[in-house]
């Protein structure tokens, strides 16, 4: 993009890191997404790793995030970008590897992989989009849906008695000898944006030290299987998913590292 | 096979060593994989040897996972192999039609066993259609290779990561418990005699400079999507041109052809003796290459012999490959064994003789 | 107060006027115009930006670049000011 | 003027039969010839019965699987049952006799009961059952040579186990010993 | 066919809405699925209207465990299905090896989508082979019913789970995303239409004095394995010689056999008007179970017709089955669009007038 | 099996459950699995709920135990017990369901199965056998390998760089809120049997309540996987799997139920 | 003397051309013809162009899919850009106005534009330019009725939207209107 | 003591010697014979057995059948006793 002469005396303060290409995202307006690869590619930027950084992309709405974020990248099978991941990693350990993964990507087809990635301490970075639906398909039920929000799928309200509870799959694996740093963070607001971003920079120097798993929870909105504008995603986010999904650090390096 | 330069050692092999051995002779660079008999020793055997020679052997935590590992690891540039048999390999369909649209190279053995469902452990060939036709969806095709022997499970370790490379593809050895379980002498070549090849689309990082490269196989627009059908159908017109293998024994004066791959072709070699020894002018037709099959061959067998006895560990599925080939021109009878059984020399003569007769009295 | 400025992508913004809702100026509004995609975009409405970064921080699209005074040229029009 | 010799070593899980069968190969590797080792395999959980096809031969080996033997090495009733009649005409067929209950009774074959398993325990507490029948084997279809077995052995058991290469040699020869005294009697 | 008694309810319906509509009317038990573009609107469907009317709908964590949970079902003696598209019918393959081989009645739904690979959501009939020769591994085949319109989506479940209880085995409907996108008149037969058949094999609890029962596909002894086997093959002749269904059209005095299934036969119906208007003599030869594959009919369609234009959705699948059939008597053409793109009619109309034209210079 | 007649003033005080078939079992000498079979169907007799119970066999050693437990049965693919078993329950839900799954089985493979079956609440008994080896197929690492085990698959020992940590799923699915009753036991003792029993017990009545999951562990052995006898193989097991997995109640129905 | 209509309904997600056509579709089994709803249909997220066939008939409907049609309805320039041509010769071709800067030039069919965003706002806030195209649509190709098309709306809006029948009547009206007064100057 | 006895099917059972280490009493040995399958199989070796049931409990085979003196008859032979 051209950016317009600006009065001298004045200095770009911000703009879109390099790293992230001039397509425009085809995600709906308002959808978290967009945020997220901004901000693994600003870090990605500032650290200069560009040439090391190998991407994931899952099956989901951010399927195509290989269009946007201008490393290296592989589209792996539905739930499987963990075990793609764990593929490149192996063989290319020197680099730094992280998928990108819905909640039904992550927390529903791909749980095995998930568990089992994390289980074996796969030096990569897992960075996992929680927007409580199916965005892709159109807004079905995820594995981390409320109880009581309705989807296409629970058009009723999910009921814990036929489909089960909102699965905390973060709580879960931060359980795991193999999760090095685990965190939980959002894009709501520019704080939270920033909060994410140093977790993101953290993970990515957490790599180097081959100690185990970065995790970085997202929750996110996802105003058209909400059938919400971005505004009342975000607030609706605010009082139903964070008490769900609180935000903050589940696991940091010192617990385990000693 | 002009893969093996050098001089060989010998050695006196399971089928599932020979293989792997050779693998890491071929320079594997990574394994991914899960026990399923008969296969596992494969990741046995290179879990034991694959540390010392360097090299990543994992165990995977399914054969779902470690098909996409395996994806991931071709998608970064390595030469890399998984094993399985069965129902295992049925649970990496998704993936394999993954790699084959993402134009992936990488090795898949397949020792089956008998099925449907769990099944036996027993040698059969009952995955011919799944290799061949593309069990996954969509189309596609991976070149398929059958081994006959132990020797031929190494060799083709060899040939496969060849092809492979050369192609963009994965490329499936559909052997068999047998094959697997047996031990022959196994010439085995030096490390290093197959060469690695540039792979400019790996992802390996983007480089200063360079363009970046996507491994995908989702092609949303249909336009887009027919463009890479269309190159996958180009590149396998071209492999059914130039990677065609069979082994013609006997044929020149064969009245009634046997055809047969893998361990049914051996026990079809012996039959072939019994019944030439009672005078009957028997030949054997041997598929190597299963995908592409040597269609063309048929055609000029179809000339001289008289009719054509399909053996199979199946229910009759090379078969209808063989009846494509022959397009009418001359009877295909068969032959078929299913879930583990196997037949015998003798059983392989009699129906020889039976088929002989029949079409004498239909004619 | 230090001044900034943002410039906007118009034909890549979306007008889900979460950029809006993070500014703590309020310097931003929709346009009544609509952009190749349909959709309306985001302007400055008022002069008073400060360069906070907010609004490009929330941005899904990435839609916007925030300049701002340098610290030497503030200073300097400070002084100037306590001059005056 | 068959070159080849098509064997069928068959008994319980744990008698050794496959290992017996192996040894046999890799003594007929060191004589340069081809080899075919084809073991029955199941889930691995022990009992139950195994087998394997050994063929040796000058020249390339068709089917490694067979249903027609020139011999028969036989430990146990139900491999007996099984295999008896699978011997062709004017073949060997060698059993272990302590556990058959019921002994073949074709005549068109040659047939040699021994007591391998007493004879083993009277040279050590090992189970070397296995190589008293391949002594005896050996000595009525020579097909590869004791020292050439001797040999195979030094190559096939590991370090830990090579101190045991004199029992098996004794073992070897014990069979041998008694197949020929066997002979010396009977026929 | 035979299975709709009652008035009917004509409505205009989505292709998958019709399909899951029509489920619930044939007495669905339990549908298990996972989502997956063009299909989920059956899933979704039936999350609105299923707990209404009593019986399990359940969002499984995947199609791997969908096809799972199908299998105990069914093995519990539910009338069960699932359904899903490309990437998730792959997936299932191992089940469906696994319910076959157990002899367990299902319905399993292939909404199908443009491949290999994720490739994209556009219709397609890429997976013909891994629905007709068994995606899965193992000698196995389901029956595969190929609707063409929304109002064969609905009666084709009937059909299907009328089949599966017969034969106890898994039935496919192959669609593909057009006819489960599209909309039209559909006439529905009134619930309670299809009986339901006792099941004494289910297990349901061992009742006291009774025998137990016992689902499983494993037999471990190949001769027993073998035995299911030729049970199943013994199976599979008689689908051959009772099931097979297809629909002529102007066949009678036709020069040029066009042969199409599903979608692509709708669009050769149209191509056939404008042929016909043209003056040319063309028929339509629509097989319907794609298995048990209507050879026969082949036959005595070769003595009159001169040649065969086979359109299908993909790179030529069904193809072989008609060479197969046809067995060289006649020439057998193909016309195929494949990932997701649709022949229109006019371009079939030009095929016609292309393989005439070239055929009249051959000969 | 008949019985030899036994001097009068005798009575029988224990004999194998009328549930339990006369069919020997195939598993080696030693092997626990045959324990949890018994143990299992003294149960299902007791509460005379053998018209009522279904069983779900894995792939595992345990592939056959359908020839042994006199119940109704399904033989489920490897991993797929949890979903065969939701099946079932699902079109049945007044049936006593239960799977029976090894460490592969359960904790490899199936775990994604495992995670949404409990995340469901499906009301089931698992069962599920910790022999920290796939000893079906010779003896390879499962999941459950404690480090530095030999198996045919880790010969130098399991290294947790390479393949991970040992993965206690149980613990894992203690956290879900779909868990009812979760507890570990173990076979070697009589009294370690007396507890099974109890728990097994508990864990059917508690499939009434239909509240849950019920998940009991059994960390059991396997002589021939790990090449030890029958003894040597319980005192292993107690000095080095007892202590990575400690026998107890990991979550008990009180502490959900309020 | 084809008894089928075939239209092409084509604009961006979001402008209602899906559901005009399936109101036309529901408007022609009122009168109880043969008809075919075909979308165009993609992931669910907004955005890209959408477009449906509906063929309406008196007889069984052989391709759902077509690539000629009768009439075209459109509401954006892409798509104007993609289907004029395909309009069969003597078909008619009607367009929104607004966002067509390069509009068709063929003479051999009819072409209509008119102001339908416009009038829809003129009428109300909310989004009925699609009735108004379909009002202007069967004002040239009467293959329904304007009343069954609203017994169609009562049947096919959901209960809380009933309310706006009405106004997708009035709609509908307008839509007849200009294209008459059009017809009355152009024509 | 109460008194004790068990019948262990010779057939089934594997020689795993797990209830001859479960055994408080040291009742149970390996026989020096073998049983169909080729297993040295367990017998009572000696007779002191008092049914506690250890053996059957741990038992992989279900071959142990454990039989007990009824009460009353161990009461009675107790009173005996005493009366003696
Ligand atoms: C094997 C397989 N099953 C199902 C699908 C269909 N599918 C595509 S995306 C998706 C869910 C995406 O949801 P999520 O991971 O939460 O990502 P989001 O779109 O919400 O960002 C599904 C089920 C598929 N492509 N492959
Ligand atoms: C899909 C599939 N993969 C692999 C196998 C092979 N297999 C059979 S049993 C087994 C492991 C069994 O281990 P576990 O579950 O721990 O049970 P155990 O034998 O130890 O009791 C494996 C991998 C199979 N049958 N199917
Ligand atoms: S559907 Fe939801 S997750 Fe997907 S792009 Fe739109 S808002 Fe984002
Ligand atoms: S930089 Fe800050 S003050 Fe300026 S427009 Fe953005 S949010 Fe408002
Ligand atoms: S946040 Fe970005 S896309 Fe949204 S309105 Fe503001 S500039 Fe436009
Ligand atoms: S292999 Fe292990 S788990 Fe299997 S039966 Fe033998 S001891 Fe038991
Ligand atoms: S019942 Fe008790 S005392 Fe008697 S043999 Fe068994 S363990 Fe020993
Ligand atoms: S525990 Fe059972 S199987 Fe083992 S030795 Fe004792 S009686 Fe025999
Ligand atoms: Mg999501
Ligand atoms: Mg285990």
């Amino acid at each position: 993009m051209k950016l317009p002469p600006i009065t001298n005396g004045f200095e770009i303060v911000y703009k879109k890191p390099d790293t992230l290409t001039d397509t425009p995202m085809h995600y709906c307006p308002g959808c978290g997404h967009g945020v997220v690869h901004r901000v693994l590619m600003e870090v990605v930027d500032e650290m200069k790793i560009q040439d090391k950084t190998i991407g994931v992309a899952p099956v989901g709405c951010s399927v195509f995030a290989y269009n946007y974020m201008n490393v290296d990248m592989q589209e792996a099978a539905h739930g499987r970008a963990t075990a793609v991941a764990t593929g490149i990693k192996r063989v290319l350990p020197d680099r730094f590897v992280f998928t990108y993964q819905g909640d039904g990507d992550l927390a529903a087809i791909g749980t095995g992989e998930t568990v089992h990635t994390v289980n074996r301490g796969e030096n990569i970075l897992i960075v996992f989009i929680n927007n409580g639906v199916y965005g892709m398909t159109g807004g079905q039920m995820a594995p981390t849906t409320l109880l009581g929000m309705k989807t296409t799928t629970s058009p009723y309200g999910r009921e814990a008695a036929s489909a089960g509870f909102p699965l905390k799959i973060t709580n879960l694996i931060t359980q795991l000898p193999g999760a090095l740093y685990v965190t939980r963070q959002a894009v709501h607001e520019p704080n939270a944006v920033r909060r994410l971003k140093k977790a993101v920079r953290l993970a990515f120097e957490y790599q180097l030290l081959k100690k185990g798993t970065c995790f970085i929870e997202v929750v996110s909105n996802c105003p058209s299987g909400w059938k919400m504008t971005p505004q009342e995603s975000n607030k609706w986010m605010e009082e139903n998913m964070f008490p769900m999904y609180p935000l903050g650090d589940l696991k940091v390096p010192s617990q385990t590292m000693n | 096979m002009e893969h093996t330069p050098g001089t060989s050692e010998i050695r006196l092999m399971k089928g599932n060593e020979a293989l792997a051995e050779a693998a890491i002779r071929a320079g594997l660079q990574a394994y991914f994989g899960y026990p399923i008999t008969p296969q596992s020793e494969v990741l046995e055997y290179l879990a034991v040897h694959m540390p010392k020679r360097g090299g990543v052997v994992l165990q995977a935590e399914s054969e779902l996972a470690a098909i996409n590992m395996v994806f991931g690891a071709a998608g970064a540039g390595a030469r890399v192999m998984t094993s399985s048999s069965g129902p295992g390999i049925s649970l990496m369909q998704e993936g394999i039609s993954y790699m084959a649209s993402a134009e992936l190279p990488c090795l898949i053995v397949n020792v089956q066993r008998g099925g449907p469902g769990l099944g036996t452990i027993q040698p059969s060939q009952g995955d011919y259609f799944q290799a061949t036709k593309g069990g996954g969806h969509g189309d596609y095709h991976m070149i398929v290779l059958a081994p006959s022997s132990v020797q031929e499970m190494a060799d083709f370790v060899f040939e496969s990561f060849r092809l492979a490379d050369k192609y963009l593809t994965p490329v499936m050895i559909l052997s068999d418990g047998a094959l697997g379980q047996m031990m022959e002498k196994v010439a085995l070549p030096p490390e290093g005699s197959l060469p690695f090849i540039e792979k400019p689309w790996a992802t390996t990082g983007k480089k200063p400079g360079q363009k970046r490269r996507i491994i995908t196989s989702l092609f949303m627009q249909p336009e887009e999507m027919e463009e890479v059908n269309l190159r996958l159908q180009t590149k396998y017109r071209l492999i059914e041109k130039q990677e065609v293998r069979y082994e013609a024994l006997e044929t020149d004066d064969a009245e009634i052809v046997l055809v047969a791959f893998g361990l049914a072709a051996r026990i079809c070699e012996k039959a072939l003796t019994l019944a030439r020894e009672k005078g009957f002018k028997v030949g054997l037709l041997r598929p190597i290459s299963l995908y592409p099959f040597p269609s063309k061959v048929f055609a000029s067998l179809a000339t001289n012999a008289e009719m054509f006895l399909v053996v199979e560990m199946n229910a009759g599925q090379m078969v209808e490959d063989v009846k494509l080939a022959v397009e009418g021109k001359r009877p295909v009878h068969f032959k078929g064994r299913m879930g583990g059984m196997i037949p015998s020399p003798e059983e392989i003569l009699s129906e020889i003789e039976t088929v002989i007769e029949n079409e004498q009295v239909n004619t | 107060m230090i001044r900034g400025k943002v410039v906007i992508a118009q034909d890549i913004c979306k007008g889900c006027e979460l950029c809006i809702t993070s500014c703590p100026q309020e310097s931003l509004g929709l346009s009544d115009k609509i952009n190749i995609k349909g959709y309306r975009f985001v302007e400055l409405v008022k002069d008073n930006c400060t360069g906070c970064v907010n609004c490009a921080l929330v941005c899904p699209d990435a839609a916007i670049t925030v300049y701002r005074q340098r610290k030497e040229v503030f200073k300097a029009n400070q002084n100037m000011k306590k001059a005056v | 003027m068959t070159t080849a010799h098509e064997i069928i070593i068959a008994g319980f899980g744990g008698q050794g039969v496959l290992s017996m069968g192996q040894i046999l190969s890799y003594a007929a590797m060191v004589e340069g010839k081809e080899i075919s080792w084809m073991p029955s395999y199941g889930p691995e959980m022990r009992g139950g019965t195994a087998n394997c096809t050994v063929i040796v031969s000058d020249v390339r080996i068709s089917s490694p699987i067979l249903s027609k033997y020139d011999s028969a090495i036989i430990l146990n009733q139900p491999s007996l049952d099984k295999f008896a009649d699978h011997v062709k005409p004017g073949g060997l067929l060698l059993y272990e006799k302590s556990t058959i209950i019921n002994p073949p009774t074709r005549s068109d074959i040659e047939i040699i009961g021994i007591s391998a398993v007493a004879e083993a325990h009277k040279l050590t507490s090992k189970q070397v059952a296995n190589m008293v029948l391949l002594g005896a084997f050996l000595s009525r279809r020579p097909i590869v040579s004791l020292e050439n077995v001797v040999k195979a052995l030094k190559q096939v058991l590991p370090a830990h186990r090579q101190h045991l290469l004199p029992i098996n040699e004794q073992a070897l020869k014990r069979g041998k010993e008694l197949v020929n005294e066997l002979i010396g009697e009977s026929v």
